[in-house]
């Protein structure tokens, strides 16, 4: 028994808050693994993600989803893209790893991110407020993943229902994050 | 005609009937000793020293728009000598000493007003920077103060001293620095060169260079080809494409700089205040209006204008300075072409062309640069050796890597 | 401005980097006789053009890409965008 | 006071009346009035003074256009200068103020500069103030700055909030007038997304402010009902009260809302939303503005603006005056006569100026054709026109039409230049627009109703079948159509001032002494009388003044040239460009894994770059920041201490070909570092200096992680990126930021092995020789966490860096704390690192400063002469390669009880303080506890080969002077032995 045990602790501790017309939460416990595709490996790694997934490498500004519906794959870069899936053990590289062994170039980005989801029928005018990128379901369909930039910060965003966005940004500041999308909310509600 | 008080009583008694024109409308001669290509701030200036200091009076000065349509009539009118490295400090500092006796060498007021110019700073490392510039500024002759935290807020109460992210711990106040009338600058060297005899062809544009076995002997304008002795190109954002008509490329971008006005207001501000924790100078006109700028837009431009992102970029700085100016409404946004050298320091130099000079790569730094620019090109074309103040400013140094670069930023020109 | 992203779609240029001239892809061999020279002209001297212009811009607030971008620097039109990438590999299947 | 002015009819609500103040005064209006029409209801003729002059000036027009009516709104904190009464919505409890005056506005003492006006006409100030020349800063100056401005500001901080937004859409309609519903509507129906924008409150632009009907509706009837069928439709956004100020690149307009201004309280919500608004298409129609006629004495209250006489009639219910005169030179005059003769206001007369049979009878109205005003009188408040005939009408009113602009400044954003067409006077859009952006209505001189209809609808169909949508045509709606005409008139000559620009004072005569003087050039008319130049940017100016000057030039209108228009089309407040970044909102920030634990032990915080980073803790007992630095030192160089050093950039790099990508960017060799090791390295740029260091560790075969400056973290990242991508777009190489994932301590330190062992598990042996100095490697702690373990040293110490998952940061902090107790375990921060790199003279970011070389760092054998690598060509350029250059060194100070200063420059014993003898200057300095006083690194000329020598450290912005002696920089353990042990 070690001397010394290590807790875990989430990026905004776990924030939930209900609003007019709009609901924001953290989500922890989500695993965020980040598979880059070796040069001349693409079909490699295709064939792999299909038979451990089942479904194919999301093409740019798409996401994918695994035929269990549990892993859900992001596009992030031409030759790059995330796994997102809720584990409760913090070795997602090591299960992604399992998966592909060398087919892709693995790096668990976990802790690289803190998570919100935003839902609700005042999601969209709150970040309309912040976001530059169009997210008029026309445009921005279920699925549908953009990386940009919102109040100076980094920020993955994708739709994952018709009213609801899952919002990725950097955990170092992720308070100053938290706080421009609740003041978002807060001017439209 | 001189300018003075009496003049504008006597005039005013009469109707002002009998002002004259400020400069000729000549048509250009066949063949000038010197021609300045540009009848910008550093052009005329250029030929106001020729003809008045170094002796030289058959000069003709070709504008191809109005005069002053360029970067002297859109700067945000900052005049400073607040340098760090020996290849410039020496020069701006000359540059300031001719400012201070401007209106009295043109009979012109440019309403040169030293009200100094204070750079904020926001932690230790900075400081300590703004203390290595302020010593090198003494060294060189100029005039610096390190001023603590108590030392700014007496000088400008206004500012954010309590709710900043970044809070501000002193600043570089340089007292002799300060702001002047842009366009009565123009005005004001080209009304003086015009006295001594030089012809000022505006609309006329300049379509290449004259060459005969090897030097340049003229230009070839829309009014016409005009030999020269000596042809002196000073045209700032159009520096390469003026130049590559003589088969030159040079170490430059043309970078679009954005500046802007807000609405009249009485007095605010007591000189140029800038922005250590961003980019942004202000500073107050007489008129009221509050002037200010920040970063270029980044991307190459000759278009005389910029986009949102900056503007909302200036604007956050200001909030983040002085909220109190929340209010005020910005009434005018314009662009300037600044012609940004590789290093952010200018060139005055021969070129590789026998006859042909180069006076650019100013940068944003040109206007303030405006009278020490035009002596110390008056003075290479006239003597066909550099001033001394303005020796390491030669189109070779990034080959023998004498880079003179204030900011550490490298050889990206919209980094300077 | 928006650069029309070629696998993105059109993005704020608002979330790119500009670098410079397109032709900082073409890096000499810094080994090479005359080393110096070749850099001082690669890295040192610009057309500048006014009108079309090839141009590097990064997709820092985005998917990381290097762009090149054509856009005349008089109007700000931009006719084509390009990954850097395959600019980059088809000039080295070029020499 | 009463309403004497308010009559029947008008689109104001008359059930809610406004309790409001105007100079102190209370006063009462109606929902839907204006601060404008609500004073003209009260019969407030006077309402401000004028720029220069200070003449007492009256209301001019009804829009954004309005050169006079501008006063302070609001009070406190939220004191609002220049803001036009014009576009003021009045709400309950409204305070308004006039100002630019001295004394009362009644009686202004600067209105003496009015009698002087012949010694202050155009550019007088650039030929005097000269003598003496200290006088200019002394007296001149400040005299004419504190006459100068307009309003002032309260200088508070803002209470109010503003806030930013992005909208997208197929087409964006610019104003809501008749052509503009009409685009609408053909978009609507289309099914494209469709934002119409308009800064008014009431839309339908003329619509409510004229009697014309449409169909078998009034105008404006026409207006509400069609915006009730827009707002019904899901595609269609209605932005009220919102101003398009600017058209930029590519379709991206910018849009400036007013949520609150016209509500006596904004409960908390944001003032103004700034919107940038990304569309695919734009239909400018935005109407067009009337302009005046000069003549003697043509700026007095009462004098107005035909149309605005008009609008506060049919829109507001309000009669500007008693007794009206009208004079015009074209059609629109009329109409104004025989609406509010309708409404039962006497008009005294008519005075066309062209030669042409009367269109109408107005009753009890003098008609004078081909007539002219040669005079006004009354001080305050216009009593009486004189016409050249001799003729004096009295009259309190005088509505005046020298016909109407269309409103191109949109168009004229980029690159497009207004042409003159001779058929309506004036310029209409031209050369090239704006991409996407077409014109209709009067904005593109379609001067008629039922024109403006047919253009909007025209133009909207073309927009729509250049997106693909399907647009079918509609019957034409029934409206006016009687032809518009106009007979330029510009000026009456005389001897007397005549008003073109009313708010900066410019009169005929500026213009004609400016044509004297040679300043022809439009741009250099405007520069050098000022005309245009004031905060209605000449909406109703510019076009009068440029034909004053043709004439005096004997040129035509377009010879002479064209005014063009910058943005914004309306001034716009900076806060609301400023949005959200006020304060501590200014920029984001950034927390370390431990800044709660740190927050606990009484750190000290300082901001390094959007980092919070603890500078130092203060323990109980400590007074001075010193104390605490001092003691974290020597604590940790006599057993251990513990530094979170996460916010350096960190780098996940894999690949086939990472050592090869290495070796380029680095300038030392990287290709053969072995798995498990880890190597400090130098970056340079293409120029040859250096930029950025950091260690880079060998993970696997094809795996490394890379450490930056916190500084350059971003830029490193970025030029990795164009390496792999654009220079050597064939490697496998792949990176990826982990900076934020890791939360990494330094434990440095004699007890750092000892205070580790307790935290890593058992399995992983670090005993030095399994895990000596500079290696690295997977290990688990405190029973199975992953962790990193390096074992690298930045204060000198026989030191690592262990690094686990950032959500155990908080949680490994506090254990290696708690298991360090037994040695007396110090946290130390950023300030205590410093002291400690200094002693070992490792440069940062104040000697990497992107203008210093390896060479001057003294790590010039670093450099690899044998390798291509990013830098390694142009580092070997002559003037970077001097053996008379600078070097990096230690500086001692000669009396140890001096403290040195960074920024000091340095000279030789006995040289003058001239730039000529500057042999360099202090980068860094600490107190080292270590060594018991100040110690300092700094760049020598020469300095390699004078250590030993003595020198002084001239600071003179500090006025310090010290003896200083030249060392090596490497002040500490110079061998390097303490971490090895």
């Amino acid at each position: 028994m070690p001397e010394f045990a290590l807790a875990a602790v989430s990026a905004l501790d776990g924030y939930s808050q209900d609003f007019d017309g709009a609901v924001l939460r953290e989500v922890t416990d989500l695993e965020i693994v980040s598979v880059a595709v070796p040069i001349a490996g693409q079909k490699k790694l295709a064939a792999k993600i299909k038979s451990a997934y089942g479904c194919a490498v999301p093409k740019p500004t798409t996401t994918t989803q695994s035929k269990d519906g549990l892993v859900r794959l992001v596009s992030t870069q031409a030759d790059q893209f995330l796994l997102l899936f809720d584990t409760a053990t913090p070795d997602g590289g090591d299960k992604v790893a399992a998966q592909l062994n060398t087919a892709g170039y693995i790096t668990d980005q976990t802790d690289n991110w803190a998570v919100l989801r935003l839902s609700g029928p005042n999601s969209r005018t709150a970040l309309e407020r912040i976001c530059p990128v169009d997210l008029h379901p026309d445009v921005f369909a279920l699925n549908a993943s953009a990386r940009t930039h919102m109040e100076h910060l980094g920020v993955l965003v994708i739709r994952t229902e018709a009213d609801a966005f899952l919002l990725l940004s950097a955990r170092s500041s992720a308070k100053s994050f938290l706080h421009a999308v609740v003041v978002s909310v807060k001017n439209v509600t | 005609m001189r300018c003075s008080g009496l003049r504008i009583l006597t005039e005013g008694l009469t109707g002002n009937k009998g002002w004259k024109p400020v400069w000729r409308q000549p048509n250009p001669k066949p063949s000038y000793d010197v021609i300045i290509v540009g009848g910008g701030g550093h052009g005329l200036a250029t030929a106001h020293y020729l003809a008045k200091v170094f002796g030289v009076k058959n000069v003709a000065v070709l504008e191809k728009g109005w005069l002053g349509s360029g970067n002297v009539g859109r700067n945000t009118t900052i005049v400073r000598s607040n340098y760090l490295l020996p290849g410039n400090t020496p020069f701006y500092e000359f540059s300031m000493t001719l400012w201070e006796g401007l209106e009295q060498d043109l009979n012109y007021n440019v309403m040169m007003s030293q009200r100094g110019i204070l750079n904020l700073c926001h932690n230790d490392v900075q400081r300590d920077a703004y203390a290595r510039r302020g010593n090198a500024m003494l060294l060189a002759g100029a005039d610096a103060k390190l001023l603590d935290r108590d030392a700014v807020r007496d000088l400008c109460p206004f500012l954010d001293f309590d709710t900043a992210r970044f809070p501000i711990t002193g600043g570089l106040l340089q007292p002799r620095a300060g702001t002047a009338r842009h366009d009565a600058v123009a005005w004001g060297y080209a009304r003086s060169a015009d006295s001594h005899g030089v012809d000022i062809i505006q609309n006329c544009e300049v379509t290449g260079f004259k060459m005969e076995n090897g030097q340049c002997v003229g230009v070839d304008t829309t009014r016409g080809p005009i030999k020269a002795g000596k042809v002196g190109v000073s045209v700032a954002g159009s520096s390469s494409r003026v130049m590559t008509q003589a088969g030159l490329r040079l170490p430059i971008e043309s970078h679009v700089l954005q500046a802007f006005v807000t609405e009249g207001l009485k007095p605010t501000l007591p000189g140029v205040v800038t922005f250590g924790a961003g980019h942004l100078y202000i500073s107050q006109s007489d008129k009221g209006g509050l002037v200010f700028g920040g970063d270029l837009d980044k991307y190459n431009s000759y278009a005389q204008r910029g986009n949102l992102p900056v503007v909302e970029h200036v604007a956050e700085d200001i909030m983040a300075m002085i909220p109190a100016l929340s209010r005020a409404r910005l009434l005018r946004m314009w662009g300037g072409v600044m012609d940004m050298s590789m290093d952010g320091s200018p060139f005055i130099d021969k070129t590789p062309i026998d006859g042909l000079y180069f006076n650019g790569g100013w940068c944003y730094g040109g206007f303030k640069a405006t009278p020490a620019a035009g002596y110390c090109f008056a003075h290479l074309l006239a003597k066909d050796e550099p001033h001394t103040t303005a020796s390491q400013f030669r189109l070779d140094r990034f080959l023998r890597g004498n880079i003179i670069d204030e900011k550490g930023a490298g050889a990206q020109p919209n980094q300077h | 401005m928006i650069i029309n992203h070629p696998l993105l779609g059109p993005r704020d240029a608002d979330e790119f980097v500009h670098l410079g001239d397109a032709g900082l892809i073409n890096r000499p061999d810094g080994l090479a006789e005359g080393a110096i020279e070749a850099f001082h002209d690669y890295l040192y001297l610009r057309d500048n053009p006014a009108g079309l212009y090839r141009e590097l811009w990064y997709h820092e607030q985005g998917d990381r890409s290097w762009l090149v971008v054509t856009r005349d620097t008089t109007t700000h039109e931009i006719s084509k965008v390009e990954l850097a990438r395959d600019v980059a590999r088809s000039q080295r299947r070029g020499q | 006071m009463t309403q004497d002015f308010r009559i029947d009819g008008g689109l104001v609500d008359r059930k809610q009346t406004l309790k409001f103040s105007f100079n102190g005064r209370d006063m009462y209006g109606y929902a839907g009035d204006t601060l404008a029409s609500a004073l003209l209801a009260n019969g407030q003729r006077l309402v401000a003074r004028s720029f220069k002059y200070h003449r007492p000036r009256g209301i001019f027009s009804a829009g954004s256009e309005e050169p006079n009516a501008l006063v302070h709104l609001g009070q406190g904190a939220r004191l609002e200068p220049n803001t036009r009464a014009t576009v003021t919505e009045l709400f309950d409890g409204l305070h308004a103020s006039s100002q630019n005056h001295r004394g009362s506005l009644e009686h202004d003492f600067m209105a003496v500069n009015d009698r002087l006006s012949q010694f202050l006409s155009a550019g007088f100030y650039y030929k005097t103030f000269m003598w003496p020349k200290s006088f200019w800063e002394k007296v001149y100056e400040p005299v004419i700055r504190a006459s100068a401005g307009l309003g002032k500001l309260s200088m508070q901080p803002d209470p109010d909030t503003y806030d930013k937004g992005f909208l997208h859409c197929d087409i964006l309609i610019i104003g809501a007038g008749p052509a503009g519903l009409a685009a609408a509507l053909a978009s609507g129906h289309a099914g494209a997304r469709v934002i119409l924008a308009d800064e008014d409150f009431l839309l339908g632009g003329r619509l409510n402010s004229d009697t014309q009907s449409i169909g078998e509706q009034s105008g404006a009837h026409w207006a509400q009902d069609s915006l009730a069928e827009l707002a019904s439709m899901s595609n269609v956004r209605i932005l009220r009260r919102s101003t398009v100020y600017g058209a930029f690149d590519h379709g991206i307009y910018g849009i400036l809302e007013r949520k609150t201004d016209h509500l006596a309280d904004g409960g908390g919500k944001p003032r103004h939303v700034l919107w940038r608004v990304y569309s695919k298409r734009a239909i400018l129609c935005a109407g067009a503005t009337e302009r005046s006629i000069a003549f003697a004495n043509n700026d007095r209250p009462g004098i107005m603006l035909s149309g605005a006489v008009r609008s506060y009639a049919n829109r507001w219910g309000v009669a500007a005056g008693k007794k009206v005169a009208v004079f015009t030179n074209n059609d629109s005059g009329w109409q104004t006569a025989a609406d509010l003769s309708a409404m039962g206001i006497s008009i005294s007369a008519v005075i066309d100026t062209r030669d042409i049979v009367a269109p109408m009878a107005i009753s009890g109205a003098a008609l004078v054709m081909g007539g002219r005003i040669k005079d006004t009188r009354g001080r305050k408040a216009l009593d009486a026109i004189t016409l050249t005939s001799g003729l004096t009408v009295p009259v309190d009113c005088l509505a005046v039409s020298g016909g109407w602009s269309p409103n191109v400044q949109l168009t004229c954003h980029q690159r497009g230049r207004p042409q003159w067409n001779d058929a309506i006077a004036a310029f209409v859009p031209g050369g090239e627009l704006p991409k996407g952006l077409t014109v209709a209505g009067a904005a593109s001189g379609q001067m008629t109703l039922a024109a403006a209809l047919k253009s909007g609808r025209k133009t909207a169909g073309q927009a729509l079948v250049d997106l693909g949508f399907k647009y079918t045509s509609a019957p034409a709606l029934k409206a006016s159509d009687e032809a518009f005409s106009v007979t330029p008139f510009w000026h009456v000559s005389g001897s007397k001032r005549a008003w073109v620009d009313l708010q900066n004072d410019v009169t005929t005569k500026d213009i004609k002494q400016a044509q004297r003087e040679g300043f022809q050039s439009v741009e250099h008319l405007k520069r050098y009388t000022t005309m245009g130049m004031a905060t209605d940017q000449g909406k109703t100016a510019n076009v009068l003044g440029l034909a004053v000057m043709a004439e005096a030039t004997g040129q035509s209108i377009p010879q002479t040239g064209t005014t063009i228009f910058r943005p914004p089309y309306s001034p716009v407040a900076l806060g609301a460009f400023g949005g959200r970044a006020v304060g501590n909102e200014f920029r984001p920030t950034r927390l370390t894994p431990s800044h709660k634990w740190a927050t606990e032990c009484g750190a000290v915080f300082t901001e390094t770059g959007a980092w919070m980073r603890a500078q130092w803790f203060v323990r109980a007992g400590e007074t001075h920041w010193r104390e605490s630095v001092d003691r974290e030192v020597r604590d940790t160089r006599a057993s251990v201490g513990i530094c979170d050093v996460s916010t350096l950039g960190k780098i996940d790099i894999q690949g086939r070909d990472a050592a090869a990508f290495l070796n380029k960017v680095y300038a030392n060799g990287f290709a053969r570092l072995a798995v498990g090791k880890v190597r400090y390295g130098i970056m340079l740029r293409e120029d040859g200096l250096c930029y950025d260091d950091g260690t880079t560790a060998r993970l696997s075969e094809t795996h490394y992680v890379m450490t930056t400056t916190t500084a350059n973290a971003g830029l490193v990242y970025q030029r990795l990126e164009f390496a792999r991508q654009c220079l050597w777009p064939d490697m496998d190489v792949h990176v990826i930021s982990v900076t934020d994932g890791w939360a990494q301590y330094a434990v440095a330190g004699p007890n750092a092995r000892k205070l580790l062992q307790k935290i890593v598990d058992p399995e992983h042996d670090i005993a030095t020789e399994a895990f000596g100095f500079m290696a690295c490697g997977d290990v688990t702690v405190c029973g199975g966490t992953a962790a990193r373990l390096f074992r690298i040293s930045f204060s000198g110490e026989l030191a690592y860096e262990i690094a686990v998952p950032t959500r155990y940061g908080d949680g490994l902090i506090r254990a290696l704390m708690s298991a360090g107790r037994e040695f007396d375990v110090t946290a130390y921060g950023v300030e205590a690192l410093s002291v400690m790199r200094i002693e070992k003279g490792h440069p940062v970011g104040s000697e990497l400063t992107g203008q210093t070389t390896a060479l001057e760092l003294g790590m010039d054998r670093m450099v690899s002469k044998t390798k291509d690598s990013i830098g390694s060509a142009l580092s070997q350029r002559s003037e970077l390669q001097r053996d008379d250059g600078r070097r990096l060194v230690g500086l001692i100070p000669v009396d140890t009880s001096d403290t040195l200063t960074a920024g000091a420059h340095f000279l030789d014993i006995g040289a003058a303080a001239k730039m000529e003898n500057d042999l360099g200057w202090m980068t860094s300095v600490a107190h080292s506890p270590t060594l018991g006083h100040s110690i300092g690194l700094g760049f020598v000329k020469l300095g390699h080969i004078r250590h030993g020598d003595v020198i002084r450290a001239w600071d003179g912005v500090r006025g310090t002077d010290i003896k200083v002696e030249i060392t090596s920089p490497h002040f500490y353990d110079p061998k390097g032995g303490l971490q090895r042990a």
